[in-house]
């Protein structure tokens, strides 16, 4: 049976087929919803973000017009400046100890949160409450109460004989407090986590534990499995935040990054640099390579995450 | 194989079994007592902080967690009118923009994360890729651009440059999360609802939002407490006393150089938990009564 | 008002909102009102308001006043310099002054401040950026030693006077370890830039030089960290671990957390130290070499206030500060919270209204004598970065043992001409 | 008035994977069509190019006559039952019903009548006011089914829509979505594994294999004349026999022992005789293979008989009524030649 084209025509005007209105059919709803995204991207955000990459080739001081000197910041980062490399191996350190310490932290008391126990509304609001005080001052004081050497922990510590060193102002120790500050305020994770919890259907278990499945087994065949959208989003954020983590650091060590820099986060130094010594130029620059750091860890990991990472369309 | 038959299964398996039973109510008070001593360590600094809002400010660095002293409120009226500004107008300022915040956030992000994870566009991969890397960038670069920006527009000193950015999606945490969340709800429910003649946008407020409404809270629970505790924007745009922020207020108790009101800020920092605690505790049950998807078979 | 982050730089950014322009909320200060902005605690804010309540209900413009703390300032005024749109009265510090001058982002003074009457010489002097005006110094006070007069009672010593040497640390060391309880004698100075100065300046050397270069060397240096080392080894002064409790907070100090009974400090601090504090305080000097040597002293401005670059009614600023440190009547309103006041009037004028920590604060300041050495000129721009990031690291890898006194004193002056070499280029 | 479809080789890849090879097929209006096949043979994923959830890549889909290709799904009157169901948990029953026409913004009045009538055909209305999730699957695919009839479309579509339920509804369901054909008359077509529900279901039966028709047609055509080896073992059950053959002497040898089904035979590798079509009587047919009898099984209406041929190959018989087969007795197997079917190397029925 031929197909009478010219007969189907006209009714059809409304989806004609020229390939351009296809194509605004395709693509039209997609950028209508990105529409308000778009204009803040390409309004507030894109301009800034151009012109601190222009300003990483400049030495910009705030006060008087940025004076181009190429590729200069750059090259000191890499061969003249020791805090750069303190900054980098502190930032490391935290990211690669607090991020999935904090995470394990996050699942497993969301885990025993999704049992659906009595009381839970009230643990949960508990649980929150460390991140609910975020980076304020008061957290700095009560920290050094804690971490000092007469301080909380040292004495639960004399109870066994062991003396314990001031933790907070040793340089040895000072970036694990923070570290376990970083885990404790682990709250958002957690949230998030219990989240995706709730996404998953109870007759999952159900048909599992018919199978003979025991909980750990469950855990790692249904429940992990099916978290890993949420593990994966997770693990970016944190890791994300984890390197460019500033307020805690600012607020203990007063800005300072002591004891012996042992607290310099790549981020505070380069606040420092940007508004306590008025090189904005060089901030820049060090914004960007930490920008490119990132960026590299979250290519990589959305290139592994076909792998492990289960969505369900 | 049915649901309901699943259920009747274990039920009836774990009554008839005294030790199953007891096994069961072993694991309840085990965890019970894991999550309680957890949530001693949780609520140590609450105790801490509330203790010492009440401590005369000699005594808040060297005495234990307890007031030796009286029991002194004198820190919460002396922190509520120290500023010239009374705290009342910070905590209005701050739930002002908290809320236009929300709003923003869950409107526009909403939109973004729906058109990631659910329309076919040309590009999206690239605009994805540009939505990630603003995460990126440390923020404290870009705050001079931005100010000079929104100084063009007129709007310093106005709450516009901390409330317009979120109604253009500018958090683009707030899009992965969504992003993710979405990806989670079975297709075959957008294909119903294209096949019952929705549209996008009917997909999207019908369909999308209704069972989004765990991650929605989700976000509107961050951009609250977040909004709440920022202070690098407001103290960057603000410039006048009567338009501070609550934690613009508090910083202001605190200078290293000079003297420090340390019972005001501890009253104040106290008070101004609660908004975001009360918050919180009404809308965290939408995390678990939130629909999900259950009733859809996978 | 000048954009200093200039068109150019900007590329696109402001182009794609311009239209929104239209709709915007034009600026607060769009009124006469002058716009000043300082960093300090609350009861600076409340004696400074005080006053521009004062100044506007004489008939004057109205000052509108905003307060920040001292890690929020400078970031807040950096940023707003760089927009352009700094306010007209800006309280600025000794450590920033030649900054901010030489960048045009404070205005000179000389032809619009007018009468100051009777104004401290050094202290006008020290205001001043390649011989202008830049500054007005609020308040002159000078580095003291904050000491704990309840500990001295305890063990039976007498608080070191003004003739006190380094050779009394060991006496007063060995002290208060017999005493044991816990306090040491002193805090471990070695990583405060005026202290430094101040060994220094009793030396015949100086931190800076008039030129901006490193006013001693190595050996200089070497011997000032095994100096510390010698005290912190015999238990003189407190551990290293102890030290870097202290962030800089009043609450913080050795002294506040009774771990030390003498704190480098500054004369003005004394108020705040004791408020924190519920023994009873005091300043004395800084130790002298040796007995009989002075000169380590001077009446340092403690902070300025400056005019805005941009400031458009650059003539009412300056009217403002004019008032705010020659009325004798705003002098009672703020007292010594500045430092001393400058003007001789006003110090008068305020005496007898001072309580008992202020009036030690203002003898101390009025009464070095032999102490007091010339003012040293004005820092040169990268001295906050050696002191910061420098200074009180190495005095921190010393005190740990990470380093010996001989290395740290040579790393100090290579790395530190290094910075003053690259801020001057 | 019932609606027909016609598919123009019709195609879809997915970059450079072709999952579906030029399809064409005329689908007469008011025909039940059942689209059947393995998993994974592209039936679920013509279904959805005609839905229009799947943008074709090539080829031409009309709907009476016209292009359908770049029309919305929601222009192209057809309602679909999904696997999942894919009810919208959030809604209750009345507010999945009416969520179509409410987007077609039916008025309100005409919204409740036809949401009501469907309640009534499918029986459910005691459940308007439940979500789904309060609902057993039987009534969630009832509910399913309705949320396609209220909106009277021209075609309806089912995507494997009894596959979550149990045996006994399977049946109860399959018979009711028959009627419901019956009733309406409207154009469906139906997506399922089970050749049983094809068979009974049917009008038409397309049976696609690696997105390829290989054979279309009424149910009992397929069943009589399977057009290859792939059809004929796909539809009929129990599963057709087949017997590796040669031809002697234009004569077909299988099992040993030579047979004459009266017709040409060249070219012949595989003999394939349904179980239904064997019997054991001598007389009945020509004799095609002495069997061992393995196990017997007793079904009440049939007596099913699993063998093995004398060089090894298994046989399945379904013998009518209550017959008595020992075990391990020795049988021989006959067939009516008309029913038996030969096919060459490549899998091809000879006629």
């Amino acid at each position: 049976m031929a197909v009478n084209a010219a007969e189907a025509a006209p009714q059809n005007a409304a989806f004609s087929t020229t390939k351009w209105s296809r194509a605004w059919q395709n693509h039209a709803p997609g950028y209508l919803f990105l529409l308000p995204w778009l204009i803040g991207f390409i309004g507030l955000t894109v301009g800034p973000m151009i012109t601190s990459l222009y300003l990483s080739f400049t030495d910009f001081d705030l006060l008087t017009p940025a004076q181009w000197i190429g590729t200069a910041n750059y090259e000191r980062m890499f061969t003249n400046d020791r805090n750069f490399a303190a900054a980098m191996r502190v930032t490391f350190t935290f990211v690669l100890f607090s991020v999935p310490l904090k995470l394990a932290f996050a699942l497993a008391i969301a885990m025993l949160l999704n049992r659906g126990m009595k009381g839970l509304p009230l643990y949960r609001a508990l649980f929150y409450l460390p991140s609910l005080l975020g980076a304020s001052v008061a957290i700095a004081i009560l920290w050094r109460q804690i971490f000092a050497g007469d301080g909380l922990v040292n004495q639960f510590l004399s109870i066994f004989g062991i003396v314990g060193p001031s933790w907070i102002s040793n340089p040895n120790y000072s970036l694990w407090t923070l570290i376990i500050l970083s885990i404790w305020q682990f709250g958002s994770p957690m949230i998030i986590f219990l989240a995706g919890l709730r996404q998953i259907p109870q007759d999952m278990y159900e048909a599992a534990s018919l199978d003979g499945a025991g909980k750990w087994r469950q855990f790692w065949k249904i429940t992990l499995p099916l978290l890993t959208p949420v593990v994966f989003f997770n693990a970016i954020i944190q890791t994300i935040n984890a390197f460019q983590s500033f307020t805690p650091a600012f607020i203990i060590s007063n800005g300072t990054g002591s004891p012996i820099n042992s607290t310099l986060f790549y981020a505070l130094y380069l606040y420092n640099e940007a508004f306590s010594f008025f090189r904005m130029g060089y901030a820049s620059a060090l914004a960007w390579f930490l920008l490119f750091l990132i960026a590299c860890f979250t290519a990589f990991s959305f290139l592994t995450s076909k792998y492990w990472v289960h969505y369900d369309d | 194989m049915t649901t309901d038959a699943h259920k009747l299964t274990v039920v009836t398996g774990a009554e008839n079994d005294p030790s199953a039973r007891m096994r069961k109510r072993i694991v309840s008070v085990l965890a019970h007592t894991a999550l309680i001593s957890a949530s001693i360590l949780m609520l140590y600094p609450l105790l801490w902080l509330l203790a010492a809002s009440f401590k005369p400010d000699n005594q808040i660095f060297n005495t234990g967690i307890w007031p030796t002293a009286d029991w002194d409120i004198d820190a919460y009226f002396r922190g509520w009118n120290a500023m010239r500004v009374s705290f009342g107008v910070f905590f209005m300022n701050s739930f002002v923009i908290a809320i236009l915040s929300i709003v923003g956030n869950l409107i526009a992000c909403s939109m973004a994360a729906y058109a990631f994870a659910r329309l076919e566009f040309k590009f999206k991969n690239f605009w994805f890729a540009m939505m990630m890397m603003t995460l990126m960038l440390p923020g404290q670069v870009t705050i001079i651009p931005q100010y000079v920006l929104f100084r063009d527009l007129g709007w310093i000193n106005t709450i516009l440059p901390l409330v317009v950015p979120k109604f253009l999606a500018v958090d683009a945490f707030f899009i992965f999360l969504m992003v993710q969340f979405f990806r989670g709800i079975p297709r075959e429910l957008d294909e119903a609802a294209m096949m019952d003649g929705a549209g996008p946008w009917r997909i999207y407020w019908k369909i999308m939002l209704p069972l989004s409404v765990p991650v929605l809270v989700t976000a509107a629970i961050f951009t609250f407490i977040w909004t709440w505790d920022d202070f690098f924007g407001p103290l960057i745009f603000l410039n006048r006393m009567q338009d501070y922020t609550v934690t613009l207020g508090l910083r202001t108790f605190v200078d290293s150089t000079g003297e420090s009101d340390f019972g005001g800020l501890f009253a104040m920092s106290v008070l101004s938990i609660v908004p975001i605690f009360v918050f919180f505790l009404i809308f965290q049950r939408f995390l678990i009564e939130g629909i999900a998807t259950t009733g859809m078979k996978r | 008002m000048t954009i200093r982050l200039g068109r150019r730089e900007f590329l696109m950014g402001s182009s794609a909102l311009a239209a929104a322009a239209a709709l915007g909320v034009s600026p607060a200060w769009a009124q006469n009102a002058l716009r000043l902005i300082f960093w300090g605690g609350q009861a600076r804010a409340d004696r400074t308001y005080a006053v521009t309540d004062a100044y506007a209900a004489a008939g004057n413009p109205g000052v509108e006043g905003e307060f920040l703390s001292w890690n929020d300032y400078w970031p807040k005024l950096a940023t707003q310099t760089a927009g352009g749109t700094a306010p007209d009265v800006i309280q600025m510090d000794y450590r920033f002054i030649v900054e901010y001058a030489t960048r045009n982002a404070i205005a000179p003074l000389d032809d619009i401040i007018g009468d100051l009457g009777e104004f401290d010489a050094d202290q006008l002097e020290g205001g001043k950026v390649d011989g202008k005006l830049y500054g007005i110094s609020l308040g002159a006070n000078s580095v003291a030693m904050l000491a704990n007069v309840t500990a001295f009672e305890a063990i039976g010593e007498a608080v070191p006077d003004n003739s006190w040497t380094y050779a009394d640390i060991e006496r007063l060391g060995e002290a208060f370890k017999a005493a044991g309880n816990g306090m040491a004698a002193m805090s471990d100075g070695s990583g405060s830039e005026p202290f430094l100065d101040n060994w220094l300046r009793q030396r015949g050397k100086a931190l800076y030089t008039a030129e901006g270069k490193l006013g001693f060397d190595a050996a200089d240096a070497t011997e000032w960290f095994a100096m510390w080392n010698g005290f912190r080894e015999k238990g003189y002064i407190v551990s290293a671990e102890d030290n870097a409790l202290d962030t800089g907070a009043p609450e913080t100090s050795m002294v506040a957390l009774k771990k030390a009974a003498l704190l480098p400090s500054n004369s003005n601090q004394l108020v705040i130290h004791q408020s924190v504090n519920d023994d009873t305080l005091t300043i004395t000097s800084y130790p002298r070499i040796e007995a009989g040597v002075g000169g380590g002293h001077y009446r340092k401005p403690s902070m300025f206030f400056s005019v805005g670059g941009t400031a458009a009614e650059k003539q009412a600023a300056a009217d403002f500060i004019r008032y705010f440190v020659t009325d004798p009547e705003a002098g009672k309103i703020l007292g010594v919270e500045r430092g001393i006041p400058c003007n001789a009037s006003v110090r008068e004028a305020i005496t007898p209204t001072l309580d008992e920590q202020s009036q030690i604060a203002l003898n101390f300041v009025s009464n070095l004598g032999d102490l007091l050495g010339p003012l040293p000129p004005s820092p040169p721009a990268a001295a906050g970065e050696i002191d910061t990031s420098l200074l009180r690291v190495l005095s921190q890898e010393v005190g740990f043992g990470g380093r010996s006194a001989e290395d740290a004193g040579q790393f100090f002056v290579d790395e530190a001409t290094a910075i003053l070499n690259r801020a001057a280029s | 008035m019932a609606t027909s479809i016609q598919l123009r080789q019709i195609k879809k890849a997915y970059g450079d994977v072709q999952v579906i090879h030029g399809v064409d097929l005329d689908i007469e209006p008011g025909d039940f069509t059942v689209f059947v096949g393995p998993s994974g043979c592209g039936k679920s994923t013509l279904l959805r190019m005609i839905a229009g959830l799947e943008p074709i890549t090539g080829g031409d889909l009309l709907i009476d006559g016209q292009r359908m290709n770049e029309v919305p799904a929601a222009r192209r009157g057809i309602a679909m039952v999904f696997q999942s169901y894919a009810l919208y948990p959030h809604m209750s029953v009345y507010q999945n019903l009416a969520f179509g026409l409410e987007t077609a913004k039916m008025p309100k009045a005409e919204i409740a009548q036809r949401v009501q009538r469907a309640a009534e055909i499918l029986k459910i209305e005691p459940l308007l006011k439940r979500k789904p999730k309060q609902l057993s699957g039987g009534q969630r695919q009832r509910v399913a089914i309705g949320r396609a009839i209220v909106r009277e479309p021209k075609i309806f579509l089912f995507d494997e829509p009894l596959s979550n339920l149990d045996a006994e509804l399977r049946v109860a369901m399959r018979v009711e979505i028959a009627k419901l054909h019956y009733d309406l008359g409207n154009t469906m077509i139906y997506v399922t594994h089970d050749q049983v529900e094809a068979m009974t279901m049917a009008d038409k039966i397309v049976v696609l294999r690696s997105g390829v028709i290989e054979q279309a047609g009424a149910p009992l055509e397929l069943y009589n004349n399977p057009r290859n080896l792939f059809v004929a073992g796909f539809i009929g059950s129990p599963k057709m026999n087949f017997m590796t053959s040669t031809v002697e002497a234009g004569a077909l040898r299988t099992g040993g022992v030579a047979l004459d089904l009266g017709r040409d035979v060249t070219g012949a590798t595989t003999l394939g005789i349904r179980p239904e079509h064997i019997t054991i009587v001598e007389g009945s047919g020509v004799k095609f293979a002495d069997l061992t009898v393995d196990l017997v099984e007793n079904l009440g209406g049939q007596t099913v008989v699993y063998a093995t041929t004398r060089d090894g190959q298994a046989l399945t018989i379904v013998l009518e009524g209550q017959r008595h087969v020992e075990i391990g007795s020795s049988v021989s197997a006959y067939v009516d030649p008309a029913k038996a079917h030969i096919f060459d190397a490549e899998g091809n029925a000879i006629r």
